[in-house]
């Protein structure tokens, strides 16, 4: 405490820093672990589920009935004279009551992939997209399933956070900090950008022997960082937590680990 | 023979973790049958599989066992993050000296284990085998008092409450150790006697046996010595137109640890006992007779004790004198049958009265 | 039941077919009933858990043991999980806390403006759920400044 | 034989009543349950695979919860965050002043300005931040005093909709303006929580709401002071959610319902800020308190 009041009697430059971030878009992967124990939970439900009621669906004598029952897998029955090795079927409702039970749908009839045809099948996107491919750090593309965050390199040639100096001596008119932020921002990158500030809090400080750096976190929603200040910024990158931990160093890293999102 | 060699080789789960390390680990730990750790370790090789589960008795029902898909990877996925996790808790415990906290991170970095969770789920708990439930390893410890406490010392209390044991012999009960009682083969019973139970005089006409099992940490079993008492608080004292309270076994100054706590003759010699067994003989309709047992604690040893009163016992008198913890206890009722007088003439005592609804005088 | 439901005045407003009792007639057939109440009965059952039922699970000791195992690792997993997260947000709050503390003391105007009340602050739409795949056009390149 | 009755057993023959209940003499906590040698297979727990009541529930990856995770939890926790603020205390029942013997055993009065107790609103920290805990979907239907077969079919719609087992709704008073008797059926409700809640709330948002006409979103107005918001949705909107929609035919009628959504926000500010992060658009002017 006593530090910090010792701090605060030299009246220091204050900044806004900016810790924009680009929330991921993709959820994200799933390890070893969470992933064989969803598909053995998945498993176990299939088992323990209830019998489908295809008869809601399918009204009894009609086409889709039909069709829907000709493409079902069936099941082996209870004969008498017959030695069933896993045991004696108990079928009811065309289920085996002991598995789970495997539900097929008739397939759409679909003719050709035509891009308007609403029956078409289904395809996903990629992941992965040609940013990650290019390890394009400034694009918003990349890491999809990850929160990326703005970083520029500054004259002395290292990553930092972008920030902006705050006037505390202007009489009238004084900014708040996110709106400083905010300014200062459209300044570096071109106005073109659509940001959500989240709050007019800030979220940690920065101190160092010159100046007092107040964290602003905000939110990229659309648009695009194109660097328009040249001369004080040279490069600026998207990275993610780990990459900002191999770019920065352990000081400045530590300092500001809290407030990068962990995915 | 080679083919299936290279297969089950590339398919078993690489025992390499803590838990397969038994140089410094109690042998107790792991599982004696190879072919029961074969099915949990190697689940998902074609003759594993085909053999089916070592555990079902019949070839039949081997045979239609069908396990949960995905359980092996999973399974072997979750056996690697627990055992790194234990493998932390070892390294934990190499520089630690509090033995508090040595017996919890050994019971945590146990705990998890499948093959002390199968030895201790299915093999007897009361009579155990210390190959495989050593309660002289804290984990067992662990698990033998969350099985305890999840049915018979809840059973326990009840009874002594219902039978209204505690108010009437002690005061009440924190029990901490487990007490459980048996009569030797020959009266006809075999078998651990629940809470309450009503037996008949030929059950109880010998010495009962009795296990006092301790779940605590950190004992020093070389200078714990235990004291147990059975009483009967139900015996009728016309004169006083009450009941008063009879010793009906005494013993004093047993040594036991935690995997030998069986107290049977062969445990203690003449010195040991305070006052020797009078088996259970009451009069005709005097109704139910609770014998309870209790078990103490000693602070250090009893000296010499004084010949006591047994026939007008008072429990709560001889706990204050000889500042005894009261950890367990256990009870039985007895009733008049045919077989007491036999037992009467067998131990030399005299012939029991009648009562009749109608009191004829004061004797 | 639930023809004693149909046989109710105000259940319906269509007309009863008569009821004539006949001996040994089947009186389980559903052939009497009109469709509205037959669907009924057909929703009823897609609710009802007859006949829909599977086995229950039998495991074999070493399976339920390797299960349980399982279970205990998973639950371990999230407990890990959730410290990290809460080590974090605590770690967060102290951070917030103490930035407040010190533009407090710097300049009570920026801090006064700092800690303006929130009410009716909105996260975006554009802020969506992460979804499994990506859309067909990730990211909206050709936002202009709006006057 | 003169019977004199002492100062000291006074109180006891005044008494009113005695106690019925046996008193205890110990503190172990006896489960009964686990006691009855009946039914060994209902004595494991719901999450126990031997119980014959266990569903597995962790099938698949949840996305909402983990967004909530990633994303939200820290937002929020700046958001909400106010410095050197102190718990504001809700409204309290208020002791009598004592000025008649009769206060001494009657009820607390009222607080000031409430007919019930106001909780307590304590600052937002890393342990209280603003969560949804479950969603309460209820639907009413008006007409099933004349028809019964209605809130059967509107517990199958709530079922098809979520995937979970609704709870039919029964009427509790006789109600004459309405022409309501007691013990009717009248709907159904269902309670969400965990992945079938996310599973609800992704489908709601991302699904069903924008494709409702001129949909405006939920009003700023609702909320029930204590962090839960409900709002309604018509016959005709339930038509959009996607169970309903593939299966048009077998849905002649389609039932309008209630959405509630518990949050452990304390109030309705906090609460709002929270439920627009899952993607529910808001309309009209705030209301703040």
């Amino acid at each position: 405490m006593s530090v910090k009041a010792a701090a605060s009697s030299i009246p220091k430059a204050v900044k806004a820093g900016l810790v924009l971030s680009r929330v991921p878009i993709v959820t994200p992967e799933l390890n070893a672990l969470e992933n064989k124990y969803y598909q053995y939970q998945a498993e176990l439900e299939r088992r323990l589920m209830w019998t489908f009621p295809s008869y809601f669906y399918f009204k009894k004598g009609t086409l889709a009935e039909r069709r829907f029952q000709s493409v079902q897998k069936g099941v082996i029955s209870k004969q008498p004279g017959v030695w069933f090795p896993k045991g004696v079927p108990d079928v009811r409702h065309n289920r085996e009551r002991s598995q789970k039970q495997d539900i097929m749908l008739p397939r759409e009839a679909s003719e050709g992939s035509n891009k308007s045809d609403v029956s078409r099948p289904i395809v996903p996107n990629s992941r992965t997209t040609k940013a990650d491919e290019n390890n394009d750090i400034t694009s918003l593309d990349r890491k999809l399933d990850r929160t990326l965050h703005l970083l520029v390199k500054d004259d002395k040639g290292s990553w930092v956070l972008p920030s902006f100096p705050v006037d505390i001596e202007a009489k009238e008119g004084k900014k708040a900090l996110h709106e400083t932020a905010e300014v200062g921002l459209r300044k570096i990158g071109g106005e073109d950008i659509n940001t959500w500030t989240v709050s007019n809090t800030p979220a940690g400080v920065l101190q160092s022997e010159k100046d007092l750096q107040f964290l602003i976190k905000s939110h990229i929603i659309a648009g695009e960082f194109k660097l328009k200040d040249e001369k004080s910024i040279k490069e600026f990158a998207w990275l993610t937590k780990d990459e900002i931990k191999k770019a920065v160093d352990e000081r400045y890293f530590n300092s500001i680990q809290y407030v990068l999102a962990e995915n | 023979m080679l083919r299936r060699g290279l297969h089950s080789s590339a398919k078993c789960l690489e025992k390499t973790g803590v838990w397969s390390d038994f140089s410094k680990r109690s042998k107790s730990l792991g599982l004696a049958s190879e072919s029961i750790k074969k099915y949990i370790f190697q689940g998902d090789s074609d003759d594993v599989r085909r053999r089916g589960p070592p555990s079902l008795k019949r070839r039949m029902n081997r045979l239609k066992y069908t396990s949960p898909e995905h359980i092996d990877e999973m399974f072997r996925l979750s056996y690697e993050f627990m055992s790194k996790r234990a493998e932390e808790k070892y390294s934990q415990l190499e520089n630690e000296t509090d033995a508090k906290v040595r017996a919890k991170l050994e019971t945590e970095a146990e705990l998890h284990n499948p093959e002390v969770q199968y030895n201790f789920q299915y093999h007897d708990k009361l009579e155990n085998d210390t190959r495989v439930i050593d309660y002289a390893v804290p984990v067992y410890r662990r698990l033998g008092l969350k099985h305890w406490e999840s049915y018979e010392k809840m059973l326990l209390m009840q009874r002594l409450e219902t039978l209204s044991v505690i108010p009437d012999t002690l005061p009440t009960l924190q029990p901490r150790v487990q007490v459980n009682l048996r009569f030797p083969f020959s009266t006809g019973v075999n078998k651990w006697v629940e809470p309450g139970e009503i037996l008949s005089s030929n059950t109880t006409s010998m010495v009962p046996t009795i296990k006092i099992q301790e779940y605590e940490n950190g004992i020093d079993f070389e200078k714990q010595k235990y004291t147990v008492v059975i009483v009967n608080p139900d015996e009728p004292d016309v004169l006083n137109d009450t009941f008063k309270t009879t010793l009906a076994f005494g013993l004093t100054n047993l040594k036991i640890d935690y995997n030998d706590n069986v107290v049977d003759p062969r445990k203690y010699n003449e010195s040991q006992i305070l006052a020797d067994y009078i088996p259970p003989v009451p009069e005709k309709n005097v109704g139910k007779q609770r014998f309870s047992v209790w078990v103490f604690r000693q602070n250090g040893d009893l000296e010499s004790p004084e010949p006591v009163d047994r026939e007008n016992f008072d429990i709560r008198e001889f706990v204050r004198s000889h500042n005894l913890d009261p950890v367990g206890a256990h009870v039985w009722r007895s009733e008049w049958d045919s077989n007491v007088a036999n037992i009467r003439e067998k131990y030399g005592l005299p012939e029991g009265r009648v009562f009749h609804r109608v009191r004829r005088s004061v004797v | 039941m639930l023809a004693s439901a149909a046989s109710r005045k105000n259940a319906l407003k269509v007309v009863q077919p008569s009821l004539n009792f006949v001996r040994g007639k089947r009186t389980k057939s559903k052939g009497g009933l009109n469709p509205q109440a037959q669907r009924i009965i057909t929703q009823l059952s897609v609710m009802s858990a007859s006949r829909k039922q599977p086995k229950l699970l039998k495991l074999s000791r070493e399976d339920l043991i390797k299960h349980d195992m399982i279970q205990a690792c998973w639950a371990q997993y999230q407990r890990e999980l959730r410290e990290k997260r809460t080590n974090l947000l605590k770690l967060q709050y102290e951070n917030i806390e103490e930035a407040m503390n010190l533009l407090e003391q710097v300049d009570p105007e920026l801090y006064e403006m700092a800690n303006a009340e929130e009410s009716g602050k909105r996260v975006p739409l554009e802020l969506r759920v992460p979804t499994q795949y990506p859309p067909n056009n990730v990211w909206y390149y050709d936002y202009k400044k709006k006057d | 034989m003169q019977v004199v009755r002492g100062f000291h057993s006074s109180s006891k023959v005044s008494k009113a009543a005695c106690a019925l209940v046996k008193p205890v003499h110990h503190l172990v906590k006896i489960d009964k349950s686990k006691l009855s040698p009946r039914f060994p297979e209902l004595k494991y727990s719901k999450n126990d695979i031997r119980s014959p009541a266990f569903k597995p529930v962790v099938t698949h990856q949840d996305r909402v919860r983990e967004h909530y995770y990633n994303t939200l939890q820290s937002d929020l926790l700046l958001i909400n965050y106010s410095h050197k603020s102190q718990t504001k205390l809700g409204l309290k029942q208020r002791e009598w002043d004592g000025s008649s013997p009769y206060h001494i055993n009657r009820e607390p009065r009222k607080p000031k300005g409430s007919s019930a107790q106001l909780p307590d609103i304590h600052p937002v920290t890393w342990k209280n931040i603003p969560d949804i805990e479950s969603v309460v979907i209820n639907c009413y239907v008006r007409d099933a005093k004349e028809n019964q077969y209605l809130p059967i079919s509107a517990a199958l719609q709530l079922q098809q909709i979520t995937g979970c087992k609704p709870k039919a709704l029964f009427s509790r008073n006789d109600v004459p303006a309405w022409k309501v008797r007691r013990g009717t059926q009248m709907g159904a409700v269902i309670t969400l929580k965990g992945r079938p809640m996310s599973q609800f709330l992704s489908t709601l948002t991302e699904i069903v709401l924008p494709r409702i006409r001129e949909y405006k979103g939920i009003s700023n107005k609702s909320g029930n002071r204590f962090g839960g918001l409900s709002f309604g949705m018509t016959s005709d909107e339930v038509r959009f959610f996607p169970e309903i929609d593939a299966n048009q035919d077998l849905w002649p009628v389609t039932f309008g319902m209630h959405i509630n959504i518990n949050t452990t926000a304390q109030t309705d500010v906090q609460a709002r800020t929270l439920v627009s992060g899952f993607g529910f658009p808001f309309n009209g002017s705030e209301k703040i308190n």
